[in-house]
């Protein structure tokens, strides 16, 4: 193994931890906030994995749409919807045996596809941006899923805003 | 939507706060921006500026008054003095009613000066307070050279005034008006007619001359609702009577979309009463008739009664009333302090508004603390 | 333009016969004295007479000659530009007047001063809490029987 | 950067030996030390000139006493930061309330790291380039969130969210403009946006072909590098490049959290906004992140529309400039005392300046190859690169002292109702002009 390969194991090692402990934290933290903080660390890890495996732009958007989008927006539902003068938010449910469960088949299902896997899909060493094959893909092969997808978000946002609307009515 | 509630918070705005202009505490309820009930608390300044008036002689009253409306203390001092010279039975020598008239207007305009500036500052335009704070500054050396002091003068007396002026006062005021006059232009372009500042004040915090008139606002307050009303005018004082001014009230203006009562106009009657404080001036310092500045008798012992004065202040109705029972001291000093009167509407307008309005409403109405809490 | 004092007293005389305790006309500023109990119809006629006018309540004082607690109330017309000084009295112990609140809004915070210094109670007032002074001070300051304390919440004054 | 140590490993003898990756860490570690101490020398200075900018509208003289003209003022005030006691409100959340200002720092130094700075220069050369400093950016909401949260204050709350609200949304104008501009680029690579503009003001890596007439005519000359001020990518498709200009400084004051749209700090309401509970070392994280997001945008703008590190104008421009500014504020001097007018002369004397230099076609090139030593065009590169966004930087503290603030209702009205649809039909031109000069 050479020294370059050493400090990439390093960095994976070091990024997948993170991952897992913010993901504890995540899951047996009592305090709403701080969970969806941690979650920013499960994040940050999984965008610094992306980066590790050279998908730069999986790496961006990663950070782009679930960091600075969807934990804000969690963020912000939280603050919105609790008492928010108040530090001491709490997290009552804690686990219970479904939820172990749960998780247990789910860790199962976990293993199993990685042991079935044939082998490690290899990394090629690109130089290429990736944003391009990405692009082509999403406007050829996938498309009908991607549009599929747009459809639905679209759905999603105009539920949104029928629900904002009627408050303001009342 | 009945499923998510959304808490409402009490947050206490002050007593220290930027934008309290003192020390003013207010308890504002607010659900998310919006604030749904606000409950000023004054009294942190509370220097029983009554009851001491009733503890000291007339005349030693009169640097009490001054600590009142800091911002503008030569009306206070004029209050004072004339209601005990109304009880006295006299008036003061024409030469100090004219300069009474003069020194009051230069107070004018270095008040509505800050009055421009804060509220600047409190949409969040820094620089004009600067350039107000220029202007004031020149107007202070004035009073330094009348009087010796920059904000508490102490220099309307009963009877007169404490000192004469001179050539070189006169001189001097001129180069200020001469000076001053541009600067208005000035003010319009970078602040009045600014289209972020007139988004910010027009229909905002808008107060119905009616509800004016019941909650008791005077001066530019008032006029700004469109009520004309002004002591200097309605119930002449000092020979008010002899100078040709106008009384600027607040109106609809479709171009910017200011309604009357509404922020942008409590503060452009403010500018405008600028303009009309520099033509008095000018006019008394065109006619300062010749002869004593000072006339008081040796022991200001005024017989038993009461009497009631008013005075247009910068703020509004400054009221003196005062109760002697024939000794030196009054039995009973009472000031109508304009601010008091015109905070207690802020409950009133500061509902169903948002934060930043809040603070553009505190600041239109122009209140000083110090005379608030007295 | 606007009315003499004596065409006010005269108005509300004819609609309120007995309200008027006593009138003083040979001083600076002339004004009446008005019964309590009526104080609020009075003051609502002097609002709501179309000649009378008063629309502006200027100031409301409380005053303490000792043996009496007076209350001030210094009126206005803005329109028709005169005023009137209208006074009503009431005991030191148990001193209580009816507010004026509904018909003045600025009677607000004016009679919560007067509560504050002088100790009247101003019945139908809807807040009626201490303005100026902390609220658990002990006394009216402006009474004139007014013992200054030796200490605030411990806090030595002297 | 990479290149650059390959280089350093390839020269240097005593390295031999030694895998390529140990100077390679080294020196990164090196640069990213540089970086930090350079943004925070940055931003200092940035304090200085905002106030002395400031002083200047205000009429005073702004920091007087420490170095000569106050010019040290910004050293002072960042030991009295380094001394200042370190306050943590006792109902904070303790470990969130400390992380907080590290969090905001973090994102905003990530920027600065794929910015060109000069020609064959920027400190990693990412071809995500845009996308990741857009990306870093966007993650500094979740430390203004932490702190105003954590410090259990209520105004600290207020502002974070309204700071959150604001950056969130004025996220979609900004994208969809530098969406508009990277139809005509073609790259994300920042620094192949400017290393692929043409002599003859065609890009060679994207799709766009010369200029549209009459714009061509004034940039022909023979390098990239005095390729003129016309083959900035501002001048591309006016005025629909100068709209997607307007719309993207006004989104960047809005993302920095400038006047007019300061209101996550509006002293007057919110005391200080989220940052009110921070004291000292903690705070000036803040104050550094704040500054380094302003020229992290200001360099962006620079970037896609002002021509990067590209000079504006030939050397013919360059010395007839100050010369005709020169000739003509003498010809004033004697006829005003307003010093305002004076600059008015001299800017435009500069201006004839320029136009007679763009006019003269010179081929020559600018300061540095004029000279013959090419290397000295790093350092060229690296001054107008720093003047563009400077200026940019400049011209936001200016805006500062002059505008009042918008308020929250106002700001959000002026994204969603003004900027975004502006910016989308913005995008529509652009991409039928991309289409039809292709």
């Amino acid at each position: 193994m050479s020294l370059n390969e050493i400090l990439l194991n390093i960095i994976f090692y070091a990024l997948a931890l993170t991952g897992l402990f913010s993901s504890f934290m995540v899951a047996t933290s009592t305090n709403m906030v701080r969970t969806a903080f941690s979650l920013l660390g499960v994040l940050f890890s999984f965008a610094g994995l992306y980066g590790l495996l050279r998908a730069d732009f999986l790496f961006a958007a990663q950070i782009l749409v679930y960091v600075g989008g969807i934990l804000v927006l969690i963020i912000f539902a939280i603050m919105l919807t609790h008492k928010i003068a108040n530090v001491n938010l709490s997290n009552e449910s804690t686990s219970s045996s479904t939820v172990i469960a749960v998780v247990c088949i789910l860790f199962a299902v976990l293993v199993f596809i990685a042991l079935t896997l044939p082998e490690y899909i290899k990394i090629n060493q690109r130089n290429k941006p990736l944003t391009e094959m990405i692009g082509n893909n999403l406007l050829s092969d996938s498309l009908l899923p991607f549009e599929i997808l747009s459809v639905l978000l679209l759905a999603c946002l105009i539920g949104a805003v029928y629900l904002a609307r009627k408050e303001v009515k009342e | 939507m009945p499923g998510i509630k959304t808490q409402e918070i009490l947050v206490n705005m002050g007593p220290q706060h930027p934008s309290t202009h003192g020390v003013l505490r207010l308890v504002i309820k607010t659900d998310g921006e919006l604030v749904t009930e606000v409950t000023p608390i004054v009294g942190y300044l509370h220097r029983c500026a009554e009851k001491i008036g009733e503890n000291v002689t007339y005349d030693q009253w009169i640097p009490y008054t001054d600590r009142m409306d800091y911002i503008a203390a030569m009306g206070n001092n004029l209050g004072i003095s004339l209601a005990v010279e109304k009880l006295l039975g006299m008036e003061a020598p024409p030469r100090a009613q004219v300069i009474r008239v003069l020194v009051c207007e230069l107070n004018r305009v270095a008040s509505h000066l800050i009055a421009f500036g804060t509220f600047g500052l409190d949409v969040g335009a820094f620089t004009p307070f600067l350039y107000a704070w220029r202007e004031r500054e020149m107007i202070l050396n004035l009073f330094e050279m009348l009087c010796g002091a920059r904000m508490t003068f102490n220099y309307i007396r009963i009877g007169g005034i404490s000192f004469d002026i001179d050539q070189k006062f006169i001189d001097k005021t001129k180069e200020f008006i001469e000076w001053f006059e541009p600067r208005i232009k000035e003010y319009n372009d970078l602040l009045t007619y600014n289209r972020i500042f007139v988004e910010r004040t027009a229909k905002i915090g808008i107060i119905s001359p009616e509800r004016a008139i019941s909650y008791g606002l005077t001066g530019p307050n008032l006029r700004a609702s469109g009520v004309n009303f002004d002591v200097r005018k309605d119930f002449p004082y000092c020979g008010y009577e002899k100078y040709q001014f106008n009384i600027p009230l607040g109106r609809d203006v479709p171009e910017i979309g200011a309604v009357t009562g509404d922020c942008w106009n409590r503060y452009y009657v403010r500018i405008e009463e600028m303009i009309e404080s520099i033509k008095i001036i000018k006019q008394t310092l065109e006619n300062i008739p010749a002869g004593e500045y000072y006339d008081a008798p040796k022991k200001i012992k005024p017989k038993a009664g009461e009497v009631y004065t008013r005075i247009e202040n910068a703020r509004g109705i400054v009221g003196f009333y005062i109760i002697s029972d024939g000794s030196e001291k009054p039995v009973r000093a009472k000031v109508r302090a304009p601010s008091f009167i015109n905070l207690s509407i802020l409950p009133e307008i500061g509902k169903n508004v948002l934060v930043a309005d809040l603070i553009a409403i505190l600041g239109s109405i122009d209140i000083v603390l110090g005379e608030i809490d007295r | 333009m606007g009315l003499t004092f004596k065409e006010i007293v005269e108005k509300v005389k004819t609609q309120f016969p007995d309200s008027i305790v006593s009138t003083q006309e040979e001083v600076i500023q002339p004004w009446f004295e008005t019964k309590p109990e009526i104080l609020n119809k009075v003051c609502r006629f002097l609002k709501d007479d179309i000649e009378l006018d008063f629309d502006f309540c200027e100031s409301i004082s409380g005053v303490d000659d000792t043996k009496n607690l007076w209350v001030v109330y210094h009126l206005t017309s803005l329109r028709k530009k005169h005023l009137i000084i209208l006074k009503t009295k009431t005991e030191r112990e148990n001193s209580q007047l009816p507010t004026v609140m509904d018909i003045w809004k600025t009677a607000d915070w004016q009679e919560r001063e007067i509560y504050d210094l002088y100790g009247i109670k101003f019945d139908g007032h809807h807040d009626l809490r201490r303005i100026l002074l902390p609220e658990d001070w002990q006394g009216h300051p402006l009474r004139k029987d007014y013992k200054f304390p030796e200490d605030y919440d411990g806090i030595p004054l002297r | 950067m990479k290149e650059f140590i390959e280089h350093l490993y390839n020269e240097l003898e005593f390295l031999e030996g030694l895998p390529f990756i140990i100077p390679f860490i080294i020196g990164s570690f090196i640069l990213a030390f540089i970086i930090i101490n350079f943004i925070a020398v940055f931003a200092g200075v940035c304090t200085y000139i905002e106030r002395k900018v400031a002083a200047r509208i205000q009429a005073r003289v702004g920091p007087y006493m420490v170095g000569p003209h106050g010019i040290l003022q910004w050293l002072a005030d960042a030991l009295k930061l380094l001394f200042k006691e370190d306050t943590v409100p006792e109902k904070a959340d303790k470990l969130l309330f400390k992380l907080a200002p590290f969090i905001v720092f973090a994102g905003s130094f990530a920027c600065w790291v794929a910015l060109p700075l000069a020609p064959a220069f920027s400190p990693a050369r990412l071809n995500i380039g845009i996308l990741y400093i857009i990306a870093f950016g966007s993650s500094v909401i979740l430390g203004i969130l932490m702190a105003g949260w954590a410090s259990s204050s209520k105004w600290a709350l207020f502002g974070a969210m309204r700071s959150a609200a604001q950056i969130v949304s004025y996220e979609v104008p900004t994208g969809l403009t530098i969406l508009a501009m990277l139809l005509i680029t073609g790259t994300l690579d920042m620094h192949n946006t400017i290393a692929q503009i043409n002599l003859d003001g065609t890009i060679s890596g994207g799709q766009s072909q010369g200029l549209p007439f009459p714009l061509n005519y004034f940039s022909t000359n023979a390098d990239n590098f005095s390729a003129g001020m016309f083959s900035w990518y501002i001048f591309r498709y006016p005025p629909f490049t100068f709209i997607a200009f307007i719309i993207i400084y006004i989104c960047a004051l809005a993302e920095t959290n400038r006047v007019p749209f300061d209101i996550p700090e509006a002293e007057s309401e919110l005391v200080s906004g989220y940052h009110t509970e921070y004291s000292g070392m903690r705070f000036s994280f803040f104050f550094l992140s704040e500054y380094a997001n302003m020229f992290v945008f200001s360099a962006i703008i620079t970037t896609l529309f002002l021509g990067g590190w590209l000079p504006p104008f030939n050397i013919t421009g360059s010395l007839l400039a100050p010369a005709c500014g020169i000739i003509l504020y003498m010809l004033v001097k004697g006829k005003t005392t307003d010093p305002a007018n004076r600059f008015i002369a001299f800017c435009t004397g500069a201006g004839i300046g320029i136009f007679l230099g763009v006019l003269s076609g010179d081929k020559n090139y600018w300061f540095a190859d004029y000279l013959g030593i090419q290397s000295l065009r790093f350092i060229e590169g690296l001054f107008w690169f720093f003047t563009k966004s400077f200026g940019l930087v400049i011209l936001m503290m200016w805006l500062r002292w002059t505008i009042p603030r918008y308020r929250v209702d106002q700001l959000m009205e002026l994204c969603w109702k003004k900027l975004t649809p502006l910016a989308f039909i913005n995008l529509f031109c652009i991409g039928i002009l991309e289409w039809l000069y292709k």
